[in-house]
């Protein structure tokens, strides 16, 4: 089987659905001529030509709001809002428009939008472009949010997506874009709203996202050799989340920890510890945890980055701590 | 396009009577929240709309109303829709601010001042993909114009040659403030030009002109020239909602304006040789007959089922 | 002593901020000459005049950055947006500016800004006017949030948020605008970071925002003709979160239940659950409950909005099944 | 203001030094991340820096260093704080896109296109509130001039009369994407009249022409009459970033440029009987000296405490 990278299965992705689907196309800031500002569109001008993929202005506003108006009237558009940090420009056309308005006209209008976006995340570029922000994207109704860990599934997650009559808010991870893996050519869909068991285990449940996902597998081998069989489960939709699949985990396991690289007051894990509480509380043997960066803004540099965030250390750590 | 001036004055008189009745129902407390009246603005819709087919693509605002008449939509399921009914056209969901038919090419309106111009350029993106030389219509105000969403619309509009029309209806007040505390430059056409498309000043009040303005701008888009801006200078009679105490301005600026009323001006053109005054009277009767049934029909329209909002977050 | 609004009591906050410190301003959409959209600045024009009290454009991105420029510059401007529900057109100047101009510049600048807004949740005016967005500006280093629940808590809070040295989101209730209460007048200072205990109670915890404390209350009467006796918390300021409070409270009470107008998925009830699980769950005899509307956009007219937001009835009946 | 003009070739050429010096460090891999090089760009920070007072405030953006050296910023703890040393002016923690000094009156640099504009209008409408005849300059790009948060800008410093200048780099490039592929309208200059004030275009590469500029748009600020757009035709001689293979232009572009360098053109003038060749290389090789042991200062500097990353989220 061929090995592909994170980021060239994504560009396989959009290319398989624009080959399939000539109502397809993809708009932003440099995706067009220069094949991505991470090279995360290249070859797709020349594939599909600039009527179908074009460069944008630097305008976050109009490129969400390009998006919305095509996709009520008949194109799929995929537009890329170049990092997560810059939504404060364009979350208006996300969670206004975009995902309210098949739902204002009594459902006249679908929204086949895609809305690709990344964070740099552990990359060291500091403030402006390190944010992971899917706790705002997922608490909006109407909006589906998807981030990919592997590339097979970034794949797949990205062929489901534009496919969606709805919404959707594709997250890369940067810092995966090269990350490898062997898989088969072709037609991969991955349902929204599916979680993944990356790993069995039975004594204690770990939701990972992104980033997160192999070093939660790293710290559950490190662990095993301790007699510590960990469960990983990675949503890779965030909404609308696959709770059963996490419930389930935790009714055999009886303890959770949530993984992130995004921040916990009202994040991702506040959303899965709830849940869990909520549903699962009499199986559960110890409260719910979360582990995620500190709550500061991110600075400048790997040092502070590799200080901040979980690794598999830090993980190992606090699933000790958990069951002791 | 070559509208009938008759059938333009119809059109207006439909808004008219529209806007005024409701007026009326929202003093008899029978409205349900606010009212963002047209009256006064009716060449506005009217004229640009006289410019388009069923096939072409319209955004509207908060202040929606007129556009929807004029392009089209049923007055029943509008009406019924303002009053946030079941047998609205959005099952009473989008209510005053929010109407569409897809069938007419009405992409609904806004809560959010501004934000209907990305989305107008994004349908004009679809029309130039699909080339059939449909085009698509922003409406706005003045106000609006200050936001960014219309520079940004402006530029990759012309950059990109959409076929759009950016039709700003400058009714000199955002809320309860004037453009010009808000601008040092009274021309929103003025802004046109440093982003690459063409900004005309048109007589807002004068249906005729508006058409003709649209007509050209409606060719140019078709043509593949891109997006043309067009200022429409008119006035908004009433209040920014109704209830609005109107400090902000004189009552002689108003009698000014209500002097210069877009349906007398065309009244008098008509009655120039066009079509006699028993005529209009009677269009204006079966309009005023024909609005009113319209609320008639609202206010005996079931609420919702309020379950029903359950329904349709997501498309299946 | 004199009775005052909830409106009035934030007019006199400001009007006596804006005598005490001449660096305080007042920015917004027909804030000076109208008095605001909804009166909540009447009177401020011609007390402070046009340098001081001023009209901006519709350009919310501006409006919020003139504040941040202000702010890192000497003033203390307090800048309206007007609706919540707009803050996907400034969020950018909010969260990657204000929030983060501090921390970035290693303290170099203080950020005394105030975003003065509002919801309209539960006046019928639809989707773009009716939401709560507390949790987006929660999740977000830097920010400090409140929410006053009643005329002196918003006077006492707009006070002590004007003088904060750090950005303070300010989330008025317009359907809370014409209540009542009496008080005292002249300096009233509530610190940001401290929850009110509205009721005290042992059978259970309600942690109401907004306007749902009134509904709390009114159920907990309803509850106490049976004999359970409910303890209500108003967190008051949503950013840092008064954990210690509630934490104090549901260790006494066992059980705990967090009632908002926003909505549950990523939002404030989530928030609130994983840390009293995280804290508190040794003492928890059952799962921490989240009543909120269901997670839908916020369809127009009274008639939804009833049937959508929890009320005394919906409140006490979730009370009994969590006792139960 | 009448700057001396070795004094502008100086500072000129302290910035020539610092980001053929960052290259050189990159290129060796001695810098951590992005370097956002403002090589061919000296006259512009320099040319507006040399009219403004140190009480005067800057706004800049992701390509800051020139701004900074401009303004006045301390060159060492400026490069310290560029590796993300703990001697760096913000202790390491704003890195390559975020330095500021408010006692030189520089309130940041920043990671997001277009959010200096507003910020930089905050500072005028302080300074106007003020009323000491301080202005504030925003620096932008032409491509943060296709945002919304530029004609926002515009607008609302016009209505006000604020003392601002909007100064955009025309640089021809935002990133990879040429400025025509995005735009209809060559010149942002052209942008302004539409919104009230008053928009020039200058030779950015002429640092003699862009103080006098500037100098003109400073008085007429200083004295009440409000903000200017100054559009500065330039050219980034690197790509976006280090290591950009640059293949969206051609290399007779880029020579074409190149043989209009700034300091070369500033050199020819002061040769002409201000200064002679052997003055201006003294200063040349201690220029370049002084940045080498910046460089050194910041690769000898430690690495920030990384526990500091949890003071300061919020203000005492
Ligand atoms: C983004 C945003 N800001 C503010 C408002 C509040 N608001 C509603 S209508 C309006 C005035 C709009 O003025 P204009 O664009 O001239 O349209 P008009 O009401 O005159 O038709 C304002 C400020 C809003 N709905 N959305
Ligand atoms: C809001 C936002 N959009 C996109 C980017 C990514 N980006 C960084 S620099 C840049 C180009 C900016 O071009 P210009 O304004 O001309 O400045 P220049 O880089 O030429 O100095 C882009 C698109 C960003 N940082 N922020
Ligand atoms: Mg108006
Ligand atoms: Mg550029």
């Amino acid at each position: 089987m061929p090995t592909r990278t994170y980021c060239w299965a994504l560009i396989d992705a959009i290319r398989e659905e624009m080959e399939r689907d000539p109502s397809v196309m993809l708009l932003g800031e440099d995706v067009a001529a220069a094949g991505g500002a991470f090279g995360g569109s290249r070859g797709l001008l020349d594939a599909f030509g600039p009527i179908r993929v074009r460069d944008t202005p630097i305008s976050e506003e109009i490129i969400a709001g390009l998006g919305v108006g095509a996709a009520m009237t008949g194109l799929r558009p995929v537009v890329e809002i170049m990092f997560m940090d810059f939504f404060g420009l364009c979350l208006d056309q996300i969670f206004n428009q975009a995902a309210k308005t098949h739902y204002i006209y009594d459902g006249m209008f679908r929204m086949p939008l895609v809305v690709r976006t990344s964070t740099a995340v552990e990359m060291g570029i500091g403030p402006h472009h390190s944010q992971l922000l899917e706790a705002w994207v997922g608490h909006v109704p109407g909006l589906k949010v998807v981030m990919p860990a592997t590339p097979r599934d970034a794949k797949g997650l990205m062929k489901a997506a534009i496919r969606d009559d709805n919404p959707v808010i594709f997250i890369e991870h940067l810092a995966l874009h090269r990350m490898k893996e062997e898989f088969e050519d072709g037609e991969i869909l991955i349902p929204l709203g599916q979680a993944a068991i990356r790993r069995p285990g039975r004594d204690v449940t770990i939701v990972a996202t992104g980033l997160m996902v192999a070093r939660a597998l790293e710290a559950a081998e490190t662990l095993s050799a301790d007699g510590i069989e960990v469960e990983v489960i990675d949503p890779r939709t965030i909404s609308p989340l696959d709770i059963d699949t996490i419930l389930e985990s935790v009714r055999r396991t009886n303890r959770a920890l949530v993984v992130t690289s995004s921040l916990k007051p009202f994040g991702f894990g506040s959303e899965v510890s709830a849940e869990i509480t909520e549903k699962a509380f009499f199986h559960l043997d110890a409260p719910v945890r979360r582990l995620t960066p500190p709550f500061t803004p991110m600075p400048f540099g790997k040092g502070f980055e590799a200080f901040l965030h979980p690794d598999a250390t830090s993980i190992a750590a606090e699933v000790r701590s958990l069951l002791a | 396009m070559n509208p009938d001036p008759l059938d333009l004055w119809r059109r207006m008189m439909l808004i008219r009577q529209c806007e005024a009745q409701l007026n009326d129902a929202f003093a008899k407390n029978l409205f349900p929240g606010y009212i963002h009246s047209y009256l006064g603005q009716e060449a506005c819709a009217v004229g640009v709309c006289a410019a388009l087919e069923d096939s072409d693509w319209i955004v509207s605002t908060h202040r929606g109303r007129g556009h929807y008449l004029a392009k089209g939509m049923a007055l029943k399921p509008m009406m019924a829709e303002m009053f946030g009914r079941a047998t609205g056209i959005c099952g009473g969901r989008g209510g005053e601010m929010h109407a569409a038919d897809p069938t007419k090419g009405i992409l609904g309106g806004n809560g959010i001042v501004g934000a209907g111009m990305p989305i107008a350029a994004g349908a004009a993106l679809s029309a130039q993909v699909e080339g059939k030389g449909r085009v698509a219509v922003a409406f706005f105000g003045e106000g609006a114009s200050n936001n960014g969403s219309f520079a940004e619309t402006m530029n990759a509009a012309a950059a990109w040659s959409l076929p759009l029309l950016m039709v700003c209806e400058n009714n000199l007040y955002a809320e309860m403030t004037p453009f010009a505390d808000t601008s040092a430059a009274p021309d929103i056409a003025a802004r046109a030009t440093g982003y690459g498309l063409p900004g005309e000043i048109v007589d807002g009040n004068d249906v005729l002109a508006v058409t003709e303005a649209a007509t050209r701008a409606v060719e140019r888009a078709r043509s593949g020239k891109g997006p043309t801006l067009l200022e429409l200078k008119t006035y908004r009679w009433g209040g920014h909602f109704e209830g609005d105490p109107k400090a902000y301005r004189s009552r002689e600026e108003e009698v000014e304006w209500m002097d210069r009323c877009p349906l007398r001006c065309l009244r008098e053109v008509l009655l120039d040789g066009r079509a006699d005054a028993a005529t209009l009277d009677t269009i204006e009767a079966e309009l005023t007959e024909e609005v009113a049934a319209a609320i008639r029909f609202a206010l005996d329209s079931p609420e919702p089922e309020p379950s029903s909002a359950l329904a349709k977050v997501f498309a299946a």
